[in-house]
């Protein structure tokens, strides 16, 4: 939620659980101001909360509006923020193997078995222990989070023909229809399903809209919750891969935002649990 | 194809205008103010206002339009008290829970326990297989073992009665009692909600019953799990106790409950707080009772149980922590403790509360400060698991029929049978 | 304020003791709602409170982006709308002769003395007095209130070729220096002093923008109070005039929004007043 | 030309924010909790959310700003107690007013009453004029009448000190005591607030200070005129009280105090209510004192006072409602009563609380429930005013001096001249 519109976001995430005391939303009111500023970021917006056992982490992101790059920071108490390490993706990959909750403790060691098939002559695998402190595995998270859930309106972004992404300020909110529509919304990264599409499919896609990957494609079917939420005032996308992840727009207003507020952990059973 | 039905563009925000208004009313007249008349419904804006500064909660205005629910469902029902339970997310629609208590004299009659499930002998089916001269197929003689009683209103599980609506204004369904066999299966199943109560829940075990019994026995184990109240709130109703331990299970508010001190509340080890929900037996009741008692005794009274205890073999009855036990020992979750405790404001301390959330159950969280408390459940309604859920596997295939008269015997082989032929011929 | 956006329009008006109940904001969601849709209109805005002595009169304005035209709905309880008549200009006159509080019950009757002067041999004058209901008060209040207070920032609206006032929606917000000034501010009326300004001054106004008058011609001078409010994230306007109007913009996005909680009385002393 | 210097884009919201960080502290350490410490600052959110209830107030955010500013108030200055006295609206900015009482033993020491404005008849003056051999010009011998003495801190008017700010954040300002003279000028004229506390006051007649001193002598008038408490909140303090009434102008709070229902409360003829600020004389001060007595004799003991008094004309002592009167007898305003009284939540009236906002000072309101009451003002700081305004007219030319030795001739006509020069020709 972008921290100057942090009310009109709550209001609608309010009813899906996600919460901010008047504390809170004071005191990120006048750090995140001040982060925007000492960072030299266009745009900070208050990203989530992930919630450790002895202590919760709030987490903040950065952009300057220069495609999907953005910088996260965390903080404890909503006043002093931290940046989050950037992560190689070997090392993501080993994040991702930490079961368990988070501590609340940035600097609390987790230990990770890691076989690794070694060409000898032996039986060939070696146990390979890696110790990944907690705040690594936080900006490992996040950025798993983001990639698999930061979804953003069909027609928000748009794609310029010098192929550098823009926010789309035409974009007046989608219509009441399409809103309440899985193909209308799109992840905001790197296209990937998007390279396996048949040029038949396409064909019938806009250039310079489609240039994204819809949830539609996301496998296993029906991970994302849509619902029209208050009175349909706002329609409510929640991922079930990632519970804790809150999404919404209000149609016909140009209006969206998403919150996390979870225990950082991916959910791996959903087949099992969809009806 | 999407997953969503084309809602019609504008009537749809009306249908949920037009629900809430009736919830709307306009009262002027103040109350007579000679007692203070007992409060059917609390005042849930104060305590939503107590869980938002420790970012918990639904909302202000979502609370207020919860609260006015309960008003209405406090004068639709005979209820002596409603509260909210909480909300449980679907994916396709959520629900919003409400715990009330019947008044007295108004609560609902226990309704015939009809047993649907035991397939009854009727022997005329027998006759029809022989006069088409058919031998009849063997009858399957399983038995499934009988089901436990569930537990009247007002004891145990059943302790109160729980209401819920998808969206605040929309009509109010009561949920049936809690069956032992529904806790029981659905401890072993982990299923989400869709938000309607008339889904049928696939899984294995097979659940006996729609989302709706999914739901209260969800509710069930959830309340029995995460209702916990300062130390020292409710005691024991003293004069009722006729030293029976067992039968401790009705409790009062303490009138001199001074409230803890934020320090006390917020120990490391939980001293300063207790389950005021019974605790589930595996069996899935609170109270236990002797599952192979015969069917037709209703009444269970204690004393005769033992004695026929000697007939069937010995059967150690279950035991769980009896009631207001202090959290410090619920088992941990996954190696950490099983509660988390939070300081609402870091701010100004002395004006702040203070909030304790479960980790077992992810989104179970109560608060308390003074002489106030209050417990809430805002979640997918599952359990927090460590290991990667692995369903059930299926009992493994029955052993065939392998009495004296099947012998099995290996079919000749095509070379066999022409030397049997062959055979056969010298002899004749 | 739009009942959509009721909340970020509360929170840049709240600093300026405009704030409602939760109670009251359950209820306008609903009752608004319903009242849109009953009487077709494409916008519902809560118009704000008058008070009275005895209870309050909340104010709802409906539109249907057809240039100024506006529906004004009065309630007591924010549940039940009943419509403002329209109100005559002579009528208005005479009510804006009316002294005093109003006193909160829509049936009591003001009376008010009129000379008329009559060419008759007497002395001429015969005193007419007429009995002005509260309601008609009110609806005249309401209506002096709009026309001397309602303001738009400068390029929210646009003129198009055929004469019609239409939102725009391209506007971006005015730019920070720009939100700080009263040249940026226009009343969203029928252009009164605009017609007397000089083919000079008018030269430089670009047409499709400036077919309103500025605040900044307002008289008597000064009498406008504007202030960057939150940490300059909104700027604040608020008419000397009518004490209880306040106006808000926040620079840089499209958000802008007004409310008068107030007496419902004109200040005629501004000019002692000012420092 | 526009009102409002070009503000730099970036810094000018990061320099807020920089102002208002200094007030985010996280203290995680929870207050021992044997005695309730006492509370130097009220919980301002819980009485914010009441008045929010009310449709009163300024937001929980920068309620909550001002809580935390109230705070480092009470870190830097050796208060007792701190409130949020309200907020007055200016045209450039804003004043955020803090009402609060010294410690015991840290009063501010009356500093002496210079007189400023008194011209001190110096001999030396006189003589310079006689040596250039021109008569002195007659001296004006009007001396203005002593100002009365300032009530001290502690008693009256200046019962407690008031700080101020423009934005919770900001450095706190400590406004002076109020003297008497500046409430009976600032009673004729009406002047809106720009914000500045160094701004000029341009009005006849001349106010004798800047915006600061007319904020302080604002501040005192709306205080005294609406600041009113549930009947029996508070008490006169019984032991000290010697009989004396007119020196009963302490009250403590009153600890059986069980809160007024409210339907007592929202009684028409407001008997619920009483006034607990003391009434201000036309004079400008609480406690009256004799204008013409001599500055000398600083310590006004009632008797001798009495007895003097046959020397000067008698000045007949004003006399102003005894404190904590009810509200009822408050004169009307324009012909409507001087109080409005409502209920907070029409659905659901158990729940709700009082408020009652004045029709004299438009913006002051109180709210109260069962134990609880608090009094803020949110406004223009403008009393309410049923006709125009009309400024006082300057007083009438003084007389010229008619002594006998100045007679008035008509000048002679032309005609007249020449006549007379030919009389005198013909007498030569």
């Amino acid at each position: 939620m972008d921290v100057q519109s942090l009310s009109p976001a709550l209001d609608h995430l309010s009813s899906s659980g996600i919460v901010l005391s008047t504390e809170r939303r004071v005191s990120l009111d006048t750090s995140l101001t001040l982060l925007m500023h000492a960072e030299k970021l266009k745009q900070v917006k208050y990203w989530g909360r992930i919630q450790g056992v002895a202590a919760d982490y709030h987490i903040a992101q950065g952009s300057n509006d220069d495609g999907y790059a953005t910088k996260s920071f965390y903080s404890m108490d909503c006043i002093r923020w931290a940046q989050l390490p950037e992560i190689h993706p070997v090392l993501a990959k080993s994040c991702a193997k930490i079961r368990g909750r988070f501590t609340g403790n940035p600097s609390h060691e987790f230990t990770v078995e890691a076989i690794r098939s070694e060409e000898t002559k032996g039986d060939g695998s070696i146990v390979v222990t890696t110790t990944i402190t907690e705040e690594k595995r936080l900006a490992a998270a996040v950025a798993a989070i983001d990639k698999e859930t930061r979804i953003v309106p069909r027609g928000a972004y748009r794609m310029t023909p010098s192929d550098v992404v823009e926010r789309n300020h035409g974009f007046g909110g989608l219509s009441h229809q399409a809103a309440g529509k899985i193909e209308s919304y799109m992840h905001f990264r790197q296209p990937i399903t998007l390279l396996s599409k048949s040029p038949l499919e396409r064909a019938r896609m806009d250039q310079g809209l489609d240039f994204m990957d819809s949830i539609s494609d996301d496998i296993p079917k029906n991970c994302w919750s849509i619902q029209y939420q208050n009175g349909s005032k706002a329609v409510v996308l929640r991922s079930l891969i990632w519970p804790g992840f809150v999404f919404f727009h209000t149609p016909n207003s140009p209006l969206f935002g998403h919150a996390y507020v979870g225990t950082g952990q991916r959910n791996n059973d959903l087949i099992f649990e969809l009806p | 194809e999407d997953s969503l039905k084309d809602q019609p563009e504008t009537p749809d925000n009306v249908l949920t205008a037009k629900a809430r208004s009736t919830l709307l009313k306009h009262e002027t007249e103040i109350p007579e103010d000679e007692a203070e008349p007992e409060q059917v419904v609390p005042n849930l804006l104060d305590l939503a206002r107590y869980f938002a500064d420790a970012d918990v909660g639904l909302g202000e205005q979502e609370m207020f339009r919860i609260f006015l629910a309960l008003k209405q469902l406090a004068e639709q029902q005979p209820l002596k008290s409603v509260t909210f339970w909480g909300k449980i997310f679907g994916t396709e629609q959520d629900y919003i829970i409400a715990e009330a208590e019947y008044r007295e004299g108004e609560e609902p009659q226990p309704e015939e326990e009809e047993r649907p499930d035991e397939q009854p002998e009727t022997p005329d089916e027998g006759e029809e297989d022989e006069e088409n001269g058919v031998t009849p197929l063997p009858k399957s003689t399983y038995k499934p073992p009988p089901d436990l009683p569930t537990e009247e209103y007002g004891a145990g599980t059943n302790k109160k009665v729980y209401f819920v609506c998808n969206e605040p204004g929309q009509e109010w369904h009561l949920l049936p009692n809690v069956k032992p066999k529904h806790i029981s299966v659905c401890r072993q199943i982990r299923k989400r909600f869709t938000g309607r109560l008339d889904a049928p829940v696939v899984a294995y075990p097979p659940f006996a019953g729609t989302e709706m019994e999914l739901l209260r026995a969800q509710i069930a184990r959830i309340t029995a799990g995460t209702h916990v109240s300062p130390v020292g709130y409710f005691t024991f109703d003293e004069e009722e106790d006729d030293g029976d331990d067992e039968a401790r299970d009705n409790f009062i508010v303490d009138e001199e409950f001074e409230g803890k001190s934020l320090a006390e509340l917020l120990e490391a080890d939980l001293s300063g707080w207790v389950h005021h929900a019974p605790y589930i037996l595996p069996q899935g009741r609170s109270k236990w009772v002797n599952p192979n008692l015969k069917g037709e005794e209703d009444e269970l009274d204690e004393e005769d149980e033992d004695e026929d205890e000697e007939e069937e073999e010995e059967i150690e009855p279950e035991a769980g922590p009896p009631l207001l036990t202090p959290l410090q020992n619920d088992d941990d979750v996954d190696g950490l403790p099983a509660w988390s405790t939070r300081l609402s404001s870091t701010a100004h301390p002395a004006y702040a509360c203070v909030r304790v959330s479960s980790n077992r159950w992810p989104g179970a969280h109560a608060f308390a400060v003074d002489r106030k408390f209050a417990n809430i459940y805002i979640g997918d309604g599952l359990k927090y698991q460590a290991e990667p859920f692995s369903p059930q596997l299926p009992p493994p295939a029955q052993v065939e029929y392998s009495g004296e008269d099947v012998a099995e015997a290996v079919d000749p082989t095509r070379q066999e049978e022409e030397e049997f032929e062959a055979q056969m011929a010298e002899e004749e």
